[in-house]
């Protein structure tokens, strides 16, 4: 296929998810995933080169076109973006929910120490989280687990890119932001 | 009477202060400047206590979640008074039952500071997006006719149930969903392959449940005759096929 | 500014509808909109020497990116993969159906108060609800279930995943300040 690059740039440029390389593959009856490979490597390092204003990266599972982060505060003018809050609350049972996964409400509010259900349903609704299945004990619990669109929002390749978690010993030395 | 609806008018929920009492826990370490495996039990219960006070004087409703928190670091307190009964000091610090929540907890509070510092999609990265579809994309969607996502069919079935009797979804529950679950998978098996052994049907079981769920979904079927239970003469061998 | 070229670029790229030139001139606080044009058409002009997947073209009084009309094939291709969209009519049956199966065209009625046998066969065309067989009463009617597509198009593992109502309730209210 002649332009192979070029086709597989407007596919990107109208992808609303991120983009599997088998979808691309399916798509164009390319057998060659090499090919495609390369294409997209080729895309990204003429991003770079270039100095074009986004760039090719591969998060949840897939490739994508995102607009480069130091012109996000322009963008946000244009758009007339407001912070996208999820509050104190929101961040800490989502961190909880992707390192602990798969897991209860009743995991999430012994870290906690406080009611989450409430929490928990903002997250569900915002798509950050899922219902993964149910635990075979007395009333079936809910198992909760992070969503695609997860990995999307916070540019994670998948849950193995989510840094480790500080060492305990380390913990007391510096401190959480106390944005109150 | 408007004296009264002036207090509730004022009153604050602690925990819009505090997200728990955990939350007052590590804020009180901090602004301490202690080390959390060396917490000075007694001065941080008394701050702990000294703070709840201020909430209830200002008529903020304190949660019993909070309490039970009081509780907790009063009885470590008691028990860092009395002498240790192990005379060569095996016996583990009182401390521990609240430093190692303490430190899960701020691990997971960390673990979402660095979420909030990478490149937040819709904040710091922006995608393609929203286009009405005129370009290359000609064909487009009829009017009316949104997107969906899981929330928006639970969404959809919440509604109904606020028009009508929640009755009809009383029958509704972790148990019967999994038997719908499993009913669901058998018309699969039937679909690709016509028929299959009963037995074949509890091979991939590892529960009693699950056990229990295939029954009932078997038996579920043939009540509304979506499958034929058959035995061979010889073999003794019993086959499902579809109803 | 450094990077107008990129700047700008990253502008078109989120931009919804045609960029006007003053609109870019009132985001990024340039005076010159000598400049802005000039980045415009060495912009366009790279896109076309780069043979890129996209052109710049102008627009409804505006400035935006497009693909390139040549490959509208592959595009249609894979917008042709994506989850179907549902008017709210099927989304309430689809949810009756996901979960009452088994059920029969008569119950989703009951409880939606409106016929929708045409709804149901919608959904039925689409893939997302199948004939699982037919009841042994008068007129001998279908019961209807839900398919494997349904389970993909949602994301779901399993019907297990789908909560109860009491669950839902149990988790009570999203929290205020969480909600836009």
């Amino acid at each position: 296929m002649d332009n192979l690059k070029a086709i597989i740039e407007s596919l990107l440029f109208v992808a609303e998810t991120p983009l599997k390389l088998d979808k691309i593959k399916s798509v164009l009856e390319v057998a060659d995933r090499k090919a495609i490979r390369d294409a997209l490597s080729s895309l990204a390092e003429e991003y770079e080169s270039d100095n074009r204003g986004f760039f090719l990266t591969e998060v949840a599972g897939g490739f994508q076109i995102r607009t480069r982060p130091e012109y996000g505060r322009w963008i946000r003018r244009l758009k007339e973006t407001r912070p996208p809050r999820l509050s104190r609350a929101g961040m800490e049972t989502l961190a909880i929910v992707a390192y602990k996964q798969p897991v209860l409400r009743s995991d999430v509010e012994f870290i906690r120490g406080v009611d989450s259900g409430g929490t928990l349903r903002t997250l569900l609704e915002r798509g950050l989280i899922r219902i993964m299945g149910r635990r075979d004990l007395p009333g079936r619990p809910i198992i909760y687990g992070t969503t695609r669109k997860f990995l999307e929002i916070f540019d994670l390749k998948d849950l193995n890119e989510l840094p480790t978690l500080k060492e305990l010993k380390d913990l007391g030395e510096t401190w959480p932001n106390d944005s109150r | 009477m408007e004296h009264i609806q002036d207090q509730t008018l004022y009153q604050v929920h602690l925990g819009d202060l505090f997200d728990g009492p955990m939350d007052l826990l590590v804020h009180l370490v901090k602004k301490n400047e202690v080390d959390i495996y060396d917490i000075p039990i007694a001065s941080i219960t008394q701050q702990y206590m000294e703070y709840l006070e201020w909430m209830k004087s200002v008529n903020i409703d304190v949660a019993g979640e909070f309490l039970v928190m009081a509780a907790t670091l009063t009885y470590i307190k008691s028990r860092m008074l009395l002498p240790s009964h192990d005379e060569e000091g095996d016996e583990e610090d009182p401390r521990m039952e609240i430093v190692r929540p303490l430190a899960e907890y701020l691990q997971f509070k960390y673990a979402a500071e660095d979420l909030m510092e990478r490149d937040r999609l819709d904040w710091d990265v922006f995608l393609r997006k929203g286009l009405n579809g005129v370009e290359a994309w000609p064909d487009g969607y009829p009017e009316g006719f949104t997107q969906v996502s899981l929330f928006q069919l639970i969404d959809a079935f919440q509604e109904i149930v606020k028009r009508v009797s929640p009755r009809y979804f009383l029958d509704v529950t972790p148990e019967t969903i999994s038997v719908r679950n499993r009913i669901s998978q058998i018309a699969d098996i039937l679909e690709d392959r016509g028929s299959v052994t009963f037995r074949e049907l509890f091979d991939t079981e590892v529960t009693k449940t699950d056990i229990i769920v295939t029954l009932l979904a078997i038996l579920e079927m043939a009540k509304l005759q979506l499958i034929r239970i058959m035995q061979h003469v010889e073999s003794g061998i019993i086959r499902i096929f579809r109803g």
